[in-house]
C-alpha cells in the first residue's frame, strides 16, 4: 500500500509541475478528436463531480488496461508517469452530444482508485468486473466482489501476466448450488 | 350388505381418528382427518343422506382441511414435533379421565332418550318424509330453523371479520409499485408513444 | 443541471442507497447460509430463492438471487459469469481482421452490431474511410438486424408472459430475414461480415427483391402481434404498472437503448449521435411514458417499423461503389489478382498470417444496439493484434436496472421485468 | 436409416409411423417397442447456454418444427427430460452446474453436445471455456458449428433417435456405466491446481 | 342403495344381466376415458401447431397418433425416483389422488339415451331398462364438486412433499386458486339446479330436451362464469399458474418423473375431458339433440354429446395457443372481485325470477329492479375496491419515502 500511495503523490508533483493544457483542472489530450482527460487516482472524484455538474450525466463505461508489455506508450501528456495498470472511465453528454474520457493511472502493484457508485450508481458492476478481470480496487464500493468469475477464483486473468491457455474443469463442491 | 360397509366405514372412521392424534407430522393428521370425514361421509350415504354426505366432503374435506393445509404449509410448521413432551404435567392421564367421562356421559344420554341405538336410516326418519332428502334439509333449515340459521350466519360473519381486523398485519413494501390510475390511459398505447424529436 | 429538468426526470435517490438498497448484496456463502438458516426465516418469513442459471425464463444462463418475503421480491441481485468467455483475453491474441470473428458472438441476438463497433473502432484507429456503399451495406444489414432481434424479443416476452403461440410466431419472422442474412453473409448468425474496411461481400443479386419482400411481410405481421399483445387484456394487465423506472434513475444506472427509452427520455445515438449515414435517412425516435414494462415492449415493436421505415429509404439511396476500402494494407486483394500478381499474394498472405499494423493509441466508439450503447474501446500498441479490447455490453450494463425494477413485485413481475430488459447473456459475460 | 420422412406424402405415413417394428406391431418383443417409444418420445431438458440455444430454439419453431418427432415438449424440470443439448460453450463456472443438472436427469438420458464450443472449446481456447463438454457429461451425438443451423442439429437428433433405437446407445451406455465413470476430483478450485480428469471404462 | 339413483335398471330385481351390463358400463366408461385422454393429448399437440403454423407430431404413428402411447411406454420404462427430502408416503400418494377423481366424475355423465317426449333417457339394453351413464345419485352435481375439491390434495399434496421450494410455491398457490375458484363453480352450478329443480345430472339433461338449454334459460352469464372458473379449476392456461413453467420451472410436478409424472399428465387431461362434459350436461343439454336418422335412433345423442365435448376441448386448446398467464394477484381478483359476485348477484336474480313465478308477479319488474340492484350492487364493489387500491397504494407510497 505504501508503494502506491508514493506513487500517487508522484503523480500528483509530476502533474502540479505540468504545463500542457488542461481542462477541469487536469491534463488533457486528444486522440482521434475524442477528449481525454488524465487525472490522478486522488483526483478523480473531483474531477468527475465537476462533469458531473457541466452536463456529463451518465458513466457509460469503466474499464481496465494493464500495460505491462506496454509500458512505453507515447499518448500521455508529457510529464505524466505511465502506470502499469489504467482505468478507464468514459462520460457522456446528453445535451451537447459529446463524450469525455478519463485515463487514471492506478498504480502498478496493488492498483487503487476510487469508487465512482457515489457519483454513478450504474458504475457498480463495470467496477466488479474490473476488479474481477485486472485486480483494480475500487475503494468505497459497495460490493467489491467478483462478478464473472467463480467467487473462489484466484487470479485476474486479463492482466498480462496471466496465461491465455486451457486451464482444465476446476470443480468445487460450493458453487452453484440450488 | 349394510352391515358390512357399515363395519369396513367404521374401520376407516376409527383408525383416521387415531391417526389424527398419532400422527407426528401435521400434514399427515390433516389427511387423517380427510379419510375419517370420508368415512363419516360414507356412513351419511348409509342412511340415505346422500346430501349431507356430499356437502361434508365439499365443506369439510374440500375446502376446511385444505385450508388447515394451507395454513401449515404457509407457516412452514410442517415438521415432525417431539411428542414425548409434556407441555402441562400429568397432562395425559387427565385428558383420559376427562375424555372418557365425556364420552360416557353422551352414551348414557343418547341409550336413555332412544332407548338404544336404532339403525333407522333417514329415508324413514322424521326429515325424510316425503320428497327427497335435500328438499326436507333445505325446508327445516329455512323454514322452521330460520332464525337460528341466520344468527349462526352473523355469528360466522362477525368471526371472519374479527380474524381479519387481528391477523391483518401492515408491514414492509405491501403489493407491486403503486399503481396510478393514468396508466390505464389510452396513451399507452403503441400509436401515440412515437415521440418525434 | 437546472432545478426544472430535475424534477422532469424525477428522483434518483433509490438508485443511489447502499443500504436498504433493492440490490441484494450478499456473497455466496452468505446467501447459503441464509438458505440453510431455517430458523432465520420463520423470523421474518423471508427466504432467499435462487433461480437460475438453468431456469426457464433467464434467458440462457441467468442467475437471479431474490430475496422473497411469500411471493413478493424483496431485494435481488442478478448473478452472471455463467456464459464467461473470455473473449477480451482472446480478442488479443486474434488480428484485427480476426477480431470480428470474435465480437460477432457476443450479442448472438444481434452478431452485426458488434462486428460495427469493432470495425470502426479500428477503422478510426486506422484513420481510414470506408467506401459509401459499404457504410450504406452496412445500415442495411445493422437495421436488418435490429429487426430480427426485437422479433426475438417478442418471441420470447411472449413466452415469458405464457402466451406459446407468440414464441412460434416471433421466430417465424425472424426466419426470413435470416433467410436474407444466410444469402447475403454465408450464415444464419455470427456472420463475420462487417469487417475493418468494409464488409466481406458486396450484396447478392437480387438483393432488393429479397429486402422488398421482406418490408411486405413484416408489417402486416406487426400487426397481428397487436391484436395478439397488445391489445390483449390480460397482456396489458401483466405489463402496464410493472417495472417501473423514472429518468433520472435510469441515467444514474447508466441504463441505455429502450430501457433509457421508455422513461421518456428520447436519447438514440443514431439520432443524436449519429455514425454511418444515418444523418441522411428519416426516422422517429420511439419512447414510452411510464417506464414500465409495457412501455419497454411497445418500444420494441415500434422500432421494427422504424427500422422498416429506414430500410425502405436505404433501397432508394443505396449508392454504387465498392463494397470495402480499396487499401491494399487492409483489405485483401480480389481472388483472382492473386493468380496473377506476385504483390498481390503476399498482401493477401500478409493479411492472414500476421494481420494489418494499427498504429498506437486508444480509441472508444459506440454504436446504438438494439439493446442500448454497444461500445467497443481498442488499445493499440502499434501492432497487428489489439492491445487490449474492451466491449461495452448494453445488456451488461442494463441489467443492473433488474432488481429496481423488481423491487416489490410478484415472482411473475419479475419474469415480466427480466423479459423486459432483454438481457444477450453472451454479451452480459463476454 | 436418418431420414425425414416426406411431410406431404400421406402414401408412407403408416409405414413411416413404426419404422423399425418391422414385424408385427402386436408381436414385436417389448424391447422393440420400449426402444420405439424412446426414440419417438424424446423430451429435451430446456438448457440453453449461448448462440446455440437461440438456434436450437430456432428447430422448436415454426420453419423446422421439432414436434413432428415428438420433441416439443422442452422439459423445464431435469427430471422429467429425457435429452440435454447442450447448446453453446460451457464455461468453467456453468460446469459444475451443467453436470448438477445431467444428475438430475433420470436414466435413460442421452445427451447432445450442440456446436463447436460445447463439443472442444471452439475459438475460445482460453481460461475460461471448458474444452470440450464430453470432460463434464458423457456425450452421445455431436452436431459441429458454429453454431449448428437447425437442419444439422434435425440430423444430430435424428441420428440419435435411430442410435436409440437400434439400441447402440443402451450397450455404450452399459460400458461406461451411464456417465458414472467419469470421474471427478473435487479439490479445491484455483489455476494453478488442474483437476484430473480419468475416464474409466470397464471393458 | 339410493346412491346408484333413479337407474331404472336397479329398481327391478338385480339378476346376473344387470350385473353384467353395469360392469360393462363401467368398462367402457374406464377404457373411453383412457382413449380420448390419448387423442385429447394428440388432438391439442396436433391443433396448437395448426395454430402456430407447424406439423405437430407426425413420425410416430399414422399423422402422429401413437405420440401420447409413445409417450407413455417411455414414461413407464424411465427411472423412478423418491426425492431425499421428500415425505415418501405422500409423494407416492399424491398421483392417485389426482387421478382417481378424475375418472370417477365421467361416471356421472349421461353420454348418451333417449331425452325425448319425457322419456327420461331411458334405453333398453339386453331386455333391461337403463340410463346411458355409470351412475345416476340424486346429488350428481354435488358428486362432481366433491370429487373436484378431491382433486385438489393431488396437487397441493404433490407439490408439498416434494421438499423443495419451487413445487411447495406451486403447491400454495394451486390451493389458493382452486378453493378461490370452486365457489364461483359451485355458484354458477346453483342456478342450473334452479332452473332444473335437481341435483341429479340425468334430470337436468331431461329438464333440457326441447332446445330450452339451460345456457339460454339462466341467461349465459352462468356459463360464461362456469367455463371460466372451470379453466382456472382445471389448471389450463391462461390460469396454469401451478405449472407456470417460467415462474416455478414445473410448479408442482417439478420433481416428479417417469410414471407418476405420466400420472399427473394423464389426470390433467382427463379432468379437461370431464371438465367439458360436465358443462355439455350443465348448459348445452347434454346428449340432446335432433334425431337425424329415425332408422338408428340410438346413435345420435352419443354423437351429439361428443360434438359439444369436442367444441369445448377446441375452446381450452384455443385459449392456450392465444392468452398468456395471468399474475397470482389478477387471478385471485378476477376470483374473488368479479366472478363471485357476479354469479352471486345472478343466482339471486334467477332466485328472484322463480319466486316472481310463484307468485305470479310481472316478470319484467323483478327484472327490472333484480338488475337495478345488481348495478348498484356492483357499482359499491367497485367503488370500494378502487378506494382500497389507491388506500394502500398511498400507504405503500408513504412507507417508501
Amino acid at each position: 500500500m505504501t508503494e502506491t500511495e508514493e506513487s500517487n503523490e508522484e503523480v500528483e508533483e509530476k502533474t502540479e509541475e505540468y504545463s500542457g493544457p488542461t481542462s477541469y483542472g487536469v491534463p488533457v489530450t486528444e486522440s482521434h478528436d475524442q477528449v481525454v482527460l488524465h487525472p490522478a487516482p486522488t483526483q478523480l472524484l473531483e474531477t468527475v463531480t465537476l462533469l458531473k455538474e457541466d452536463g456529463f450525466c451518465m458513466a457509460i463505461d469503466v474499464t481496465a488496461v494493464d500495460y505491462l508489455t506496454h509500458p512505453g506508450r507515447k499518448d500521455l501528456p508529457a510529464g505524466l508517469n505511465p502506470e502499469r495498470f489504467e482505468v478507464v472511465v468514459s462520460l457522456i453528454n446528453h445535451d451537447q452530444g459529446k463524450r469525455v474520457r478519463l485515463r487514471v493511472q492506478a498504480g502498478t502493484d496493488n492498483p487503487t482508485v476510487p469508487s465512482l457508485f457515489d457519483l454513478f450508481p450504474g458504475t457498480e458492476a463495470m467496477e466488479r468486473e474490473a476488479w474481477d478481470l485486472f485486480g483494480v480496487v475500487f475503494e468505497g464500493h459497495p460490493d467489491h466482489s467478483r462478478i464473472l468469475l467463480p467467487d473462489n477464483w484466484e487470479g485476474h486473468p486479463l492482466r498480462k501476466d496471466h496465461e491465455v491457455g486451457r486451464i482444465p474443469v476446476q470443480f468445487s463442491p460450493e458453487v452453484g448450488r440450488h | 350388505m349394510e352391515l358390512a360397509v357399515f363395519i369396513i366405514c367404521s374401520a376407516i372412521v376409527l383408525s383416521g381418528a387415531l391417526g389424527v392424534l398419532i400422527a407426528n407430522n401435521p400434514v399427515h393428521a390433516a389427511l387423517f382427518l380427510v379419510e375419517t370425514l370420508f368415512g363419516i361421509a360414507v356412513l351419511f350415504i348409509l342412511l340415505d343422506a346422500t346430501f349431507l354426505a356430499a356437502v361434508q366432503v365439499v365443506v369439510y374435506a374440500g375446502a376446511i382441511v385444505i385450508l388447515f393445509l394451507f395454513v401449515i404449509m404457509l407457516l412452514g410448521v410442517d415438521r415432525a414435533e417431539d411428542l414425548g413432551i409434556e407441555p402441562i404435567s400429568g397432562q395425559r392421564p387427565l385428558t383420559i379421565v376427562i375424555g372418557s367421562s365425556i364420552l360416557g356421559l353422551i352414551l348414557t344420554t343418547l341409550l336413555i332418550s332412544v332407548s338404544g341405538p336404532t339403525g333407522t336410516s333417514s329415508s324413514v326418519s322424521e326429515v325424510s318424509l316425503g320428497g327427497t332428502n335435500t328438499k326436507n334439509l333445505g325446508g327445516t333449515l329455512f323454514h322452521d330453523h330460520l332464525f337460528a340459521v341466520e344468527l349462526t350466519a352473523l355469528l360466522l360473519t362477525v368471526a371472519i371479520v374479527g380474524a381479519i381486523t387481528l391477523a391483518r398485519r401492515l408491514k414492509g413494501p405491501l403489493q407491486p409499485l403503486p399503481v396510478l390510475e393514468t396508466i390505464n390511459d389510452e396513451e399507452s398505447l403503441p400509436e401515440d408513444n412515437e415521440d418525434v424529436e | 443541471m437546472t432545478n426544472g429538468k430535475e424534477l422532469l426526470l424525477g428522483e434518483p435517490e433509490r438508485v443511489f442507497r447502499r443500504e436498504e438498497s433493492p440490490v441484494l448484496r450478499l456473497n455466496e456463502e452468505e446467501a447459503n447460509a441464509a438458505i440453510d438458516d431455517t430458523d432465520a426465516l420463520d423470523d421474518d418469513h423471508r427466504m432467499i430463492l435462487n433461480m437460475g442459471p438453468s431456469h426457464p425464463s433467464t434467458h440462457g444462463v441467468l442467475r437471479l438471487m431474490l430475496e422473497m418475503e411469500g411471493e413478493t421480491i424483496l431485494r435481488s441481485k442478478p448473478v452472471i459469469g455463467y456464459l464467461h468467455t473470455g473473449m477480451e483475453k482472446t480478442a488479443e491474441g486474434l488480428s484485427y481482421l480476426q477480431g470480428a470473428t470474435n465480437v460477432t458472438r457476443m450479442d448472438y441476438a444481434a452478431p452485426l452490431f458488434s462486428e460495427l463497433a469493432f470495425s470502426l473502432t479500428v477503422e478510426k484507429l486506422l484513420n481510414i474511410d470506408v467506401p459509401p456503399r459499404a457504410t450504406w451495406i452496412r445500415m442495411l444489414m445493422c437495421e436488418l438486424n435490429r429487426v430480427s432481434s426485437h422479433l426475438l424479443f417478442q418471441a420470447t416476452n411472449g413466452m415469458d408472459l405464457g402466451a406459446v403461440s407468440m414464441m412460434i410466431y416471433g421466430w417465424r419472422e425472424r426466419e426470413e430475414v435470416l433467410r436474407f442474412f444466410e444469402k447475403v453473409t454465408g450464415l444464419r448468425m455470427n456472420h463475420n461480415y462487417i469487417r475493418p474496411g468494409g464488409v466481406a461481400a458486396d450484396l447478392p443479386d437480387g438483393w432488393r427483391e429479397d429486402v422488398k419482400k421482406l418490408l411486405e411481410i413484416i408489417p402486416p405481421r406487426l400487426e397481428e402481434y397487436d391484436i395478439l399483445q397488445t391489445g390483449q387484456p390480460i397482456f396489458r394487465e401483466r405489463l402496464q404498472g410493472v417495472g417501473v423506472m423514472n429518468p433520472a434513475e435510469a441515467l444514474a444506472l447508466s441504463a441505455t437503448g429502450p430501457i433509457l427509452r421508455s422513461t421518456g427520455y428520447a436519447w438514440d445515438l443514431r439520432r443524436h449521435m449519429p455514425y454511418l449515414a444515418y444523418d441522411e435517412v428519416d426516422f422517429d425516435v420511439v419512447v414510452g411514458t411510464y417506464g414500465d414494462c409495457f412501455d419497454r415492449f411497445a418500444i420494441r415493436l415500434n422500432e421494427i417499423r422504424e427500422s422498416l421505415k429506414i430500410i425502405e429509404q436505404i433501397l432508394e439511396l443505396m449508392p454504387e461503389g465498392d463494397y470495402r476500402i480499396q487499401n491494399k494494407k487492409v483489405t485483401p486483394p480480389p481472388r483472382a489478382r492473386i493468380d496473377e500478381s506476385m504483390e498481390a499474394l503476399i498482401h493477401h498472405f500478409k493479411i492472414f498470417t500476421e494481420g494489418f499494423h494499427v498504429p498506437e493509441g486508444e480509441v472508444y466508439v459506440a454504436v446504438e444496439s438494439p439493446r442500448g450503447e454497444l461500445g467497443c474501446y481498442i488499445v493499440s500498441d502499434g501492432g497487428p493484434n489489439p492491445y487490449r479490447m474492451h466491449i461495452r455490453g448494453p445488456s451488461f450494463v442494463n441489467l443492473q436496472t433488474l432488481p429496481h425494477l423488481m423491487e416489490g413485485g410478484l415472482i411473475a413481475d419479475g419474469v415480466a421485468v427480466i423479459s423486459s430488459v432483454d438481457p444477450i447473456m453472451g454479451e452480459v459475460d463476454r | 436409416m436418418a431420414r425425414i420422412p416426406l411431410l406431404g406424402d400421406t402414401n408412407n405415413i403408416a409405414s413411416d409411423g413404426l419404422e423399425g417394428l418391422e414385424h408385427n406391431f402386436v408381436t414385436a418383443r417389448i424391447e422393440d417397442l420400449v426402444k420405439w417409444s424412446r426414440a419417438r418420445s424424446c423430451w429435451p431438458a430446456t438448457f440453453g447456454l449461448a448462440c446455440c440455444a437461440i438456434e436450437m430454439m430456432a428447430t422448436g419453431a415454426a420453419h423446422y418444427d421439432l414436434a413432428r418427432y415428438g420433441m416439443e415438449v422442452f422439459r423445464a424440470s431435469p427430471r422429467q427430460a429425457d435429452l440435454m443439448i447442450v447448446a453453446g460453450r460451457v464455461s468453467q463456472k456453468m460446469a459444475p452446474i451443467l453436470r448438477q443438472i445431467y444428475d438430475q436427469m433420470m436414466e435413460p438420458k442421452w445427451v447432445i453436445s450442440m456446436g463447436v464450443c460445447a463439443s472442444s472449446g471452439g475459438m475460445f481456447n482460453n481460461y475460461a471455456i471448458v474444452q470440450g463438454v464430453d470432460q463434464i457429461v458423457p456425450v452421445d451425438v455431436y452436431a459441429p458449428g458454429c453454431p449448428p443451423g437447425p437442419e444439422t442439429l434435425m440430423h444430430s437428433i435424428l441420428t440419435l433417435h435411430d442410435n436409440i433405437q437400434s439400441g447402440e446407445l443402451t450397450r455404450r451406455r452399459e460400458l461406461n456405466q451411464g456417465g458414472a465413470a467419469i470421474d471427478l476430483d473435487l479439490s479445491p478450485m484455483s489455476a494453478e491446481t488442474p483437476v484430473e480428469i480419468v475416464e474409466k471404462t470397464t471393458s | 342403495m339410493m346412491i346408484l339413483g333413479t337407474d331404472p335398471l336397479l329398481s327391478g330385481n338385480v339378476d346376473l344381466t344387470v350385473v353384467l351390463i353395469v360392469l360393462m358400463k363401467v368398462g367402457i366408461a374406464f377404457a373411453f376415458l383412457l382413449v380420448a385422454v390419448m387423442l385429447m393429448i394428440w388432438f391439442e399437440r396436433k391443433l396448437i401447431s395448426d395454430m402456430q403454423n407447424r406439423i405437430g407430431p407426425s413420425v410416430a404413428g399414422p399423422w402422429g397418433i401413437l405420440q401420447t402411447l409413445a409417450d407413455g411406454i417411455k414414461l413407464f420404462f424411465k427411472e423412478d425416483l423418491i426425492p431425499e427430502r421428500s415425505d415418501r408416503f405422500v409423494f407416492k400418494l399424491a398421483p392417485y389422488l389426482s387421478l382417481i377423481p378424475a375418472f370417477l366424475v365421467f361416471a356421472i355423465v349421461p353420454i348418451g339415451g333417449d331425452f325425448r317426449n319425457d322419456n327420461g333417457g331411458v334405453v333398453t339394453w339386453f331386455g333391461h331398462e337403463t340410463l346411458v351413464q355409470v351412475a345416476d345419485p340424486p346429488i350428481g352435481v354435488l358428486f362432481f364438486l366433491a370429487t373436484s375439491s378431491i382433486a385438489v390434495y393431488g396437487v397441493m399434496l404433490a407439490g408439498w412433499s416434494s421438499g423443495s421450494k419451487y413445487p411447495l410455491l406451486g403447491a400454495v398457490r394451486s390451493s389458493a386458486q382452486m378453493i378461490s375458484y370452486e365457489a364461483a363453480l359451485g355458484l354458477s352450478i346453483a342456478t342450473v339446479f334452479l332452473m332444473s329443480g335437481t341435483l341429479s345430472t340425468n334430470g337436468i339433461v331431461s329438464e333440457q330436451s326441447t332446445w330450452n338449454w339451460n345456457l339460454v334459460t339462466t341467461g349465459v352469464v352462468p356459463f360464461i362464469i362456469f367455463v371460466i372458473a372451470g379453466t382456472a379449476e382445471l389448471n389450463r392456461p391462461p390460469f396454469d399458474l401451478v405449472e407456470a413453467e417460467q415462474e416455478l420451472v414445473g410448479g408442482f410436478h417439478t420433481e416428479y418423473s417417469a410414471l407418476r409424472f405420466a400420472l399427473f399428465f394423464l389426470a390433467e387431461f382427463m379432468n379437461v375431458i370431464t371438465m367439458s362434459a360436465i358443462a355439455v350436461t350443465l348448459f348445452l343439454g347434454g346428449p340432446n339433440g335432433p334425431i337425424l336418422i329415425e332408422a338408428i335412433p340410438w346413435i345420435w345423442p352419443p354423437i351429439w354429446f361428443f360434438l359439444k365435448v369436442g367444441v369445448f376441448l377446441f375452446v381450452f386448446v384455443w385459449l392456450r395457443a392465444t392468452l398468456p398467464r395471468l399474475r397470482y394477484d389478477q387471478l385471485m381478483d378476477l376470483g374473488w372481485k368479479i366472478l363471485i359476485p357476479a354469479s352471486l348477484g345472478w343466482f339471486l336474480l334467477i332466485a328472484a325470477l322463480n319466486i316472481a313465478n310463484d307468485q305470479g308477479w310481472q316478470s319484467w319488474i323483478v327484472i327490472l329492479v333484480g338488475l337495478t340492484v345488481i348495478s348498484v350492487g356492483a357499482l359499491a364493489l367497485m367503488a370500494a375496491v378502487r378506494k382500497a387500491k389507491i388506500q394502500r397504494a398511498s400507504q405503500a407510497f408513504e412507507e417508501a419515502n
